[in-house]
């Protein structure tokens, strides 16, 4: 068989391991398979598509929001990743991860990897103007207000690009720091109005704290690399980066573009909380293994089951500091993969372990978000409620107006309590 | 047995009428000329017999053939257009072989033919030329020779002569003369220049307003013309015509209303003459003068005298019209004798 | 309007503004090409504008003394008085280079400017010519600048590294001692993102669409512009009318239809596709064409014993090869420009089209200049083509279209 | 002689012409009714139907068998399960059955009630399915020592589903809610507004700079062909790069125009070009007006150098200024093309869907009604609300040609 | 003093000289014609005397102000196109008009400046129509009557009646000799039509290659022709031209080469015959007949007998020349006397 795999890690680099990793698959079981890097922008619109015209892929490597969305419109044939997990051992996933793709009597997809959003900020700034970790909304808006100050030093990065799942995530951390959800344990629900004008006063703030443009994740580490920012939302990826490990996008706050000095002088923050919601949140993201009703099922499942196990080693190694592994070992050993991850190098053109670039205490605190980390909807059991909001992008849309002085605040909230309702 | 007939021939465009009714019959080897003032349907007239246009009603039969309803490739006739129309991408040799070449004859037969009316035609110099390198009057000669090659029923030629300059239009004329000669061919031959007309046709067809206005000879029509139309249509400067009831001292036919008389019939003299009038312009072109006087009343008339004459504009004259060749016209225009 | 027509007035006033003109132009073009702060200063240049125009104007000046004021204005420059500002960290090459050239641009074209026209009271004749001399010298800078610069930024964007854009964004200077380094971006597209194929399906994609396009149309334009059948007229008009259905319209059934018949995301569905989009336009041009093709030429091969369709292949074809040239340069551009149905309807890689390529390009975690590689390398083909058969082109643009 | 009358009918000339035409307009006809003509019609019937991008595909009954417990040697149990589902989640399967066959050496204890075994045969009849409906079958079975010897599973032997379901696309059900929805609310005016905008100000202006640019070129010089040359790059090159060499150029944060425009004091803050509003609107006018404006360049260019030059002398002679000339004879002359290129052009920036969509994507106040088609059909997947959209645009469509055809007839003879 | 003066003028189009080195005074109302072969340079020299080309050397003096580097506009002159150059968009009246327009005139003015010359041209009946609704002759009056109204100091023509039909060439070619007698302006005309040439000028400067050939009368010209270029340009059928060597019995000057006789000077006839011959064509125009008579070496030479001539091809004939009107010619073409 050959099988056709999209995927949403579409760097060279990072196909290149997945080449590797297929060829390997091939070697041990005879399937070729098709690597197809998907933008991840347009992975929503295209599955739809192909699934319309009965040309879906094998296998969809995709992001949490599609997994139940997906498995209810038919796109995924759940009751292979069923089987996938059982013949896997469910006992070894964690179970949050699994719980997130879970569907009456099985799993709509397997869960891969995972990654907590993280608050970056120039903990050596910080320190100089006497404040406090951004942990807080008011944390982060007094640090705005010391450090603003362009166009050498932005106060923040806002995402504000609208088409990108960026600015998503970012919104959805937001929201969930101050404790507001479209979804209720009924469904969708009414944003509460208070808490979200809180919301709304906030994101406006970082927004007009931020360079004009629409800003997505380029933007935000770009600035910070260059040393023009003070804080930035993004996900743990930019840690090798950050710490010179890659050519690409290399830290430009000195002339050496493998310096470490940014890594050092920067802070994280992943649980953050909003006046509403003393208590905060951190936002997660998993990435799954979807086997499509198309497939070619028993060679997907084959696939699945190969990545997840001897070539998981290898689906990690794609950008360890960003893929936490969600499958922690296996039945006979169960901390196989946990442990394996923690020797894995970063990097692109220079390489190092995750432990020889930051502190360990920085690196639980990164690791440790993914067993608290929540969305919208997770413990109420309506993700797929909350994923199908988050897909309209109706919200970015919006708040977007907002900040760009389009509506008042409490008009925004109506106007997003009608727009949310109108997503079916 | 004639070469061509038209039986009542007509052609419509849409609801217009553009040929009423034409009757004729060609005969073997004869030099037809169709003539008429622009838009009477020469053209036209001409294209239907090749085939080019559709014959609304009426027949025509090429020898005692009916070719009404067959395409112009099956008619066996040569045409030669106003634009020369030659093959733009071809050689003169391709441009005269080329018809040869699509009834699909052998090539050395071709040669020989395309040979043959080059010879003829005196076309040996550039046979191997493209139409734009070839002046108006080479170019009239290839396609002169497309046409010959084929050893047509009958030759059209569509104003052949009218793109080029006067010179070179007087050395053509004289060339499709002797090729006339040499030939012996049906000729079907369409101008509205009276000269060529006049020079080249055993018969001459006037048109007027798609119906044939009188055939006949050239010495015919000049001299004796069926109708005020033809009349003033041939000879140049044309025949002056004035109301009969000014003029003094002539004996008309019954029903005359008009008289006609040619310029070179009128002499200029105080005794006898038949009007009188006053010089207005004298247009001197060498050989002779024209002399238009005004007779008041009987409108202006024009006189052909000497190159030298020692006329001036006011002088009065007397016109003496050479009696034996006034020609006389009813109301209705028709010629009474 | 009348008051303005005196030389002492005409000539400062288009000197004040030529002046703004030229130092705005001079700064634009060392800004972009030194990456250096250059701007120029809008009063100084009305006042230095005005006074030199007035002293040309009036001829006040032998040649000699025309060159001592050219000097002089670049001193003024230089001494940061002048029409245009320089910044402190600029080289002085840059900076001598610039003042000189204003300078000398300046006082050699206000001499072509007011050349013709007398000091005193002008006619409305002299006062116009000075008017639109000076509206032409205007007119090329602007429409050159806005024509070149946005490709100028594609080209050398596509020559850095993103950190070298984002220091400098005006810095387009080139350091030729990286060598072949400089081409990195085009390495990468050919070696790790599939270019050559893309080129390769763009180019099948074209040529084939030109081929079928010519093999539907020429019949067809024939027989509109040629031949007399009932229904001409509106035959004729709906060619017109199909041409002015938007494509989105269209893509969305044709999208729907080919999803549903597997057509989607095949080469073979966007070459069935294509020829449709340009027949129209090939129909209307060549019509065009035909119907200005003497009629004669044809009923001579009709008379010469040939059928229509021999006449079409014989006579109309050969003749017609420049129309011919000229529809299949333009259904070519359209084919290997066209974005619209090739982004909605290929997924695989390795069945992109260059348009498509390049669109995805834009949206991953890839840096811009591989973007601006990928846009020079679909712009190259189709300038070369275009440059080299301008006349051929442009006549296929004004037959055909006024479609973009 | 002659009747007074023209002939009835054609003559056989006439008909042998018109047969040849139809002849070679045929495969053209053919192909382009295929594209245009039917997906128009297409268009028309989808916009009255309730149907988004997921429901192209129509509900089917998906299956799995697989043999549940590990038996390893005969006399075990072990149950064989099918799991079947309604792939849609809310239309409806009828008569939804399956058959298969029981892999040798499997022994059936139980069969479900709604199934049938005869032999190996298995039939279960499953009745009409709710959308999103699912049905587990489990049968235990002993295994046989056959089974262990075949290794044949029971997913080997495929199962054969039967059950039909309605597709949206070919059904009757009907919907005006796409109408509604496209004209529902505030939005559509702003669209159409932006359209109107953008269409209005992009044809003028590429026109006039177009009359610009020709009266610029319309003399002999040396290197006049070069700048001819030039002048039309922005319309030759690929859409997509140009449109992302402006996004570049005017990118708020590294686009040398915005460092430019500070450098020169002309504003102290990026300008945030395409994100803005209403700059952005304005922005992705003057991108239309650039890149246009060769076109209208080209054929007013093509149709002063065929204004005879005979005109002009005798201006000249007349003792008219330039400006008088320009004003009295070149502006009446070019009446004609202008007004031709005004409605071809305002039809076709209308059509205009590309250069918005990479420049903005609609968003920042920029949304067309054909980006809109897009929207609505494609992010939104709701087709048929794209197709309503689209309707309208044809609508629009058929106003503008009208007039056009009315006007054009009388000043280009088409 | 006279209107208008050419001063060894030059024309240079890069390193072509199309007009090389002319010399002439145009007086006060004098009705000059300029005519020559294609490409001679005709509306060349027209244009550099409107100041529509660039005088590449030479002056062109206009009274007694030296015009060469003045614009067209400056010079006063009006000048008629051989297109007529209307104004497509303009009615008759706004056309007439428009010079005055130009000019600033109050409207008032115009508007009477603008009567006056549609009375003049009759152009009254259509002033509010456009060009092209107008017939041709029409037009050219348009044209005409644009010129009229600025009251000129000279009127420019270039081959204004080259794009009408044979008729309507002649009654124009009468109207604007009318004018001629009516404003009594001067005149500057060029043409390529030896017959409007001849009855329309005071003088005729026949031009060859850019050079002046002959300046004169029209019956000087056809009279006593300077050269064998102007001989053979000026009357229809042209001179013909034979070899002194084979006419006998003639006296001729010395170092006369070839000798020149008009068709209207032979008569036919055995006695006393200069050549024999055999006619080869006969070319009936009614009122004429013009015979080709093949001479041999002495070429074909062309007489003009009356149109009812008997001759056939094939008659041998004798061509008797009326010695006084003979022309000769030396090696260098120029004529002998
Ligand atoms: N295709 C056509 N449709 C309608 N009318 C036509 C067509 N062709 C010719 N006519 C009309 O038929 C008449 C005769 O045209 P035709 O060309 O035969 O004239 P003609 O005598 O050849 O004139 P000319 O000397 O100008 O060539 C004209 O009034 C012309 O307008
Ligand atoms: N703009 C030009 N550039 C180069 N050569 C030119 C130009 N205009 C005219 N000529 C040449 O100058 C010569 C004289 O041209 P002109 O038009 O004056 O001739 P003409 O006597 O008026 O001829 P015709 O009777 O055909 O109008 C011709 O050989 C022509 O080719
Ligand atoms: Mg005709
Ligand atoms: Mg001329």
């Amino acid at each position: 068989e050959t099988l056709r795999f999209w995927t949403t890690e579409e760097q060279p680099e990072r196909l290149a391991r997945q080449e590797q990793m297929a060829a390997d698959f091939a070697a041990a079981s005879g399937h070729t398979v098709e690597v197809i890097p998907v933008t991840e922008s347009d992975l929503g619109t295209r599955a739809t598509a192909a699934f319309a015209a009965g040309d879906l892929p094998d296998v969809i490597y995709h992001p949490l929001q599609y997994a139940l969305p997906w498995a209810e419109a038919g796109i995924l044939d759940t009751d292979a990743a069923t089987d996938v997990v059982e013949n896997l051992g469910a006992g070894t996933f964690a179970s949050g991860a699994l719980g997130m793709a879970a569907i009456e009597g099985g799993y709509a997809s397997v869960p891969v990897d995972g990654w907590t959003q993280m608050l970056v900020y120039r903990a050596d700034k910080f320190e100089e103007a006497g404040l406090e970790p951004p942990t807080s909304y008011a944390n982060v808006l007094a640090a705005v207000e010391k450090l603003h100050n362009p166009p050498e030093m932005y106060g923040f990065v806002a995402a504000t690009k609208i088409d990108e799942n960026f600015m998503s995530q970012v919104l959805e951390h937001v929201f969930l720091a101050n404790g507001v959800s479209p979804v209720g344990a009924d469904g969708i629900q009414e944003l509460d109005e208070a808490a979200t004008i809180e919301v709304l006063e906030f994101y406006k703030a970082i927004a007009e704290a931020s360079p004009p443009g629409d800003l997505y994740w380029d933007q935000s580490r770009t600035l910070y690399f260059s040393g023009n920012a003070a804080m930035i939302i993004w996900s743990p990826f930019i840690l090798d980066e950050l710490a010179g490990l890659r050519d690409s996008a290399p830290p430009t706050i000195n002339d050496d573009p493998t310096s470490k000095d940014l890594a050092a002088a920067t802070g994280i923050v992943t649980n953050f909380s909003g006046p509403s919601n003393p208590d905060g949140a951190a936002w997660g993201d998993i990435r799954y293994f979807g086997i499509t009703s198309d497939a070619s099922t028993d060679a997907a499942m084959e696939f699945v089951e190969f990545s997840m196990n001897d070539g998981y080693g290898q689906t990690l190694a794609i950008a360890p500091e960003g893929k936490f592994p969600v499958r922690r070992g296996t039945a006979d050993n169960p901390t196989q993969f946990a442990d394996l991850w923690a020797t894995l190098d970063v990097g692109v053109d220079r390489k190092a372990p995750l432990g020889d670039l930051y502190a360990q205490e920085m690196i639980d605190e990164i690791v440790g978000g993914l067993d608290v980390a929540q969305r919208w909807g997770v413990k109420e059991g309506q993700l797929a409620v909350a994923s199908k909001i988050i897909n309209s992008q109706v919200i970015n849309r919006l708040v977007r107006e907002f900040i760009d002085g389009e509506r008042d605040a409490a008009a925004t909230v109506a106007e997003l309590n009608s727009a949310i309702a109108g997503v079916e | 047995m004639p070469s061509l007939t038209l039986k009542a021939v007509e052609k419509w465009f849409g609801e217009v009428q553009v040929i009423k009714g034409v009757d004729l019959e060609i005969e073997e080897g004869e030099f037809v000329i169709f003539v008429g003032p622009s838009g009477c349907g020469k053209s036209t007239l001409l294209r239907m017999i090749a085939g080019l246009e559709e014959t609304s009603r009426g027949q025509i039969l090429i020898g005692d053939r009916d070719a009404t309803a067959e395409p112009p490739s099956r008619r066996g006739l040569a045409m030669v257009f106003q634009s020369y129309a030659l093959y733009p991408h071809m050689s003169v040799r391709d441009n005269v072989g080329f018809p040869l070449k699509s009834a699909g004859l052998p090539p050395a037969e071709i040669k020989e033919k395309v040979d043959e009316a080059a010879r003829v035609l005196k076309l040996d110099a550039y046979m191997d030329r493209r139409p734009k390198d070839l002046s108006g009057g080479q170019r009239q000669r290839v396609a002169i020779g497309r046409s010959i090659v084929r050893d047509p029923t009958a030759f059209l030629f569509d104003e052949p002569l009218s793109n080029l300059d006067a010179a070179l239009r007087v050395e053509m004329r004289y060339e499709i003369a002797k090729l006339h000669q040499t030939l012996a061919a049906t000729m079907i031959y369409v101008t509205h220049d009276q000269v060529e007309a006049m020079t080249l046709a055993d018969r001459i067809v006037v048109l007027e307003f798609g119906r044939i206005a009188q055939v006949g000879t050239p010495r015919e029509l000049y001299e004796r013309p069926a109708n005020l139309f033809v009349a003033q249509f041939i000879g140049s400067p044309k025949m002056n015509i004035l109301p009969a009831a000014h003029v003094r001292g002539l004996t008309l036919a019954d029903g005359t209303v008009d008289v006609g008389i040619r310029p070179e019939h009128i002499t200029l003299g105080m005794d006898g003459a038949h009007v009188d009038g006053v010089v207005d312009i004298l247009e001197y072109l060498g050989a002779d003068t024209f002399v238009v006087v005004d007779c008041g009343e009987a409108g202006k008339l024009t006189v052909r005298v000497a190159g030298d004459t020692e006329l001036k504009p006011g002088d009065a004259v007397g016109l003496i019209f050479n009696t034996t060749r006034t020609h006389g016209f009813d109301s209705a225009g028709l010629a009474v004798s | 309007m009348s008051k303005l027509r005196y030389g002492f007035v005409t000539g400062p006033v288009l000197g004040a503004l030529w002046m703004v003109v030229l130092s705005t132009t001079v700064a634009v073009a060392m800004s972009f090409a030194t990456g250096e702060a250059f701007r120029p200063h809008i009063l100084l240049s009305l006042l230095w504008g005005a006074i030199i125009g007035y002293t040309i104007s009036q001829r006040l000046g032998d040649f000699w003394g025309e060159v001592m004021g050219t000097a002089s204005l670049v001193i003024l420059i230089l001494l940061g008085m002048g029409p245009l500002v320089v910044g402190e960290d600029a080289s002085s090459f840059a900076r001598v280079f610039a003042a000189v050239a204003l300078s000398v641009a300046f006082s050699w074209s206000m001499h072509l400017i007011l050349d013709d026209m007398p000091a005193k009271l002008l006619t409305r004749h002299e006062f116009e010519a000075a008017v639109i001399k000076f509206l032409t010298g205007f007119g090329y800078i602007f429409f050159t600048a806005i024509v070149l610069i946005p490709f100028y930024v594609m080209v050398l964007t596509s020559l850095k590294n993103q950190s070298e854009l984002i220091q400098n964004p005006l810095d387009f200077s080139i350091e030729l001692s990286k060598g072949a380094e400089l081409f990195r971006s085009y390495d990468e597209l050919f070696t790790q993102f599939n270019f050559g194929t893309y080129l390769l399906n763009s180019f099948g994609i074209s040529v084939l669409t030109v081929l079928i396009t010519l093999l539907f149309a020429v019949p067809g334009a024939y027989a509109v512009a040629r031949l007399r059948f009932q229904g001409r007229a509106a035959f004729s008009r709906s060619i017109l009318l199909i041409y002015m259905v938007p494509m989105i319209v269209l893509a969305l059934p044709i999208y729907i239809a080919f999803s549903m018949t597997g057509l989607r995301n095949s080469l073979l569905g966007i070459i069935l596709i294509y020829p449709v989009t340009t027949i129209p336009v090939a129909l209307y041009m060549l019509q065009g064409y035909f119907r200005g093709l003497p009629a004669e030429v044809e009923e001579a091969g009709l008379m010469d014993g040939l059928s229509r369709l021999m006449v079409i292949w014989k006579i109309t074809l050969p003749l017609s090869l420049p129309a011919i040239a000229s529809v299949s340069l333009y259904v070519f551009m359209i084919a290997w420009n066209e974005f619209l149905l090739a982004f909605m309807l290929l997924d695989d890689p390795s069945k992109f089209t260059l348009t498509r390529g390049i669109a995805s390009l834009n949206s991953s975690e890839i840096p811009r200049q591989h973007l601006m590689a990928g846009s020079v390398i679909a712009t190259v083909p189709i300038m070369a083509l275009f440059l080299g058969l301008e006349r051929f082109m442009t006549k296929g643009l004004t037959a055909g279209s006024v479609k973009g | 002689m002659s009747d007074a009358v023209p002939p009835k009918g054609t003559g056989p000339l006439a008909r042998l012409e018109a047969r040849l035409a139809w002849g070679l307009l045929l495969p053209t006809i053919t192909a382009v009714s295929l594209v245009v003509i039917l997906p128009l019609l297409a268009i028309f019937w989808i916009s009255i139907k309730p149907v988004s991008l997921a429901d192209l595909r129509a509900p089917e009954v998906v299956l799995r068998e697989d043999l549940r417990g590990s038996p390893a040697a005969a006399g075990d149990e072990a149950t064989i399960r099918y799991r079947l589902r309604n792939s849609s989640q809310d239309q409806p399967i009828i008569g939804v059955t399956f058959t298969d066959e029981v892999p040798e050496g499997l022994e059936v204890l139980e069969v479900d009630p709604r199934c049938t075994l005869e032999g190996r045969d298995l039939s279960c009849d499953l009745g009409d399915w709710e959308g999103g409906a699912r049905e587990t079958l489990t049968f235990p079975v002993t295994v046989g020592q056959a089974f262990l010897d075949n290794a044949l599973r029971p997913q080997d032997s495929e199962a054969k589903v039967t059950g039909s379901a309605s597709n949206v696309l070919t059904n009757t059900t009907f919907t005006w809610d796409n109408f509604a929805r496209v004209f529902d609310g505030d939005e559509f005016w702003e669209v159409l507004w932006v359209t109107l905008f953008y269409t209005v100000f992009g044809t003028v202006g590429a026109l006039l700079f177009g009359l610009f640019a020709a009266l610029l070129l319309n003399k002999s010089f040396k290197g006049q062909g070069i700048l001819r040359g030039l002048y039309l790059f922005p319309y030759v090159s690929p859409i997509i790069a140009v449109a992302f060499a402006w996004i570049i150029l005017f990118d708020p944060f590294s686009g040398s125009a915005n460092a430019l425009l500070i450098q020169m004091g002309v504003t102290s803050e990026a300008i945030n070009f395409f994100g803005e509003r209403p700059l952005a609107l304005i922005m992705v006018t003057i991108f239309e007006i650039w890149r246009y404006f060769p076109l209208s360049f080209l054929f007013i260019l093509a149709r002063m150098q065929s204004i005879d030059t005979d005109m002009y002398e005798a201006a000249d002679m007349d003792g008219a200024s330039p400006f008088q000339q320009f004003w009295a004879l070149s502006v009446p002359q070019l009446l004609g093309i202008l007004s031709v290129l005004f409605l071809l052009r305002f039809i076709w920036t209308f059509n205009k869907f590309d250069d918005i969509f990479l420049l903005t994507g609609g968003n920042a106040g920029t949304r067309t009604l054909t980006v809109n088609v897009y929207e609505q059909a494609f992010a939104v997947s709701n087709i048929g609300a794209g197709a309503a959209v689209a309707v309208v645009i044809f609508g629009c469509l058929l106003l503008f040609s009208a007039f056009f055809f009315k006007f054009i007839s009388q000043e280009e003879g088409l």
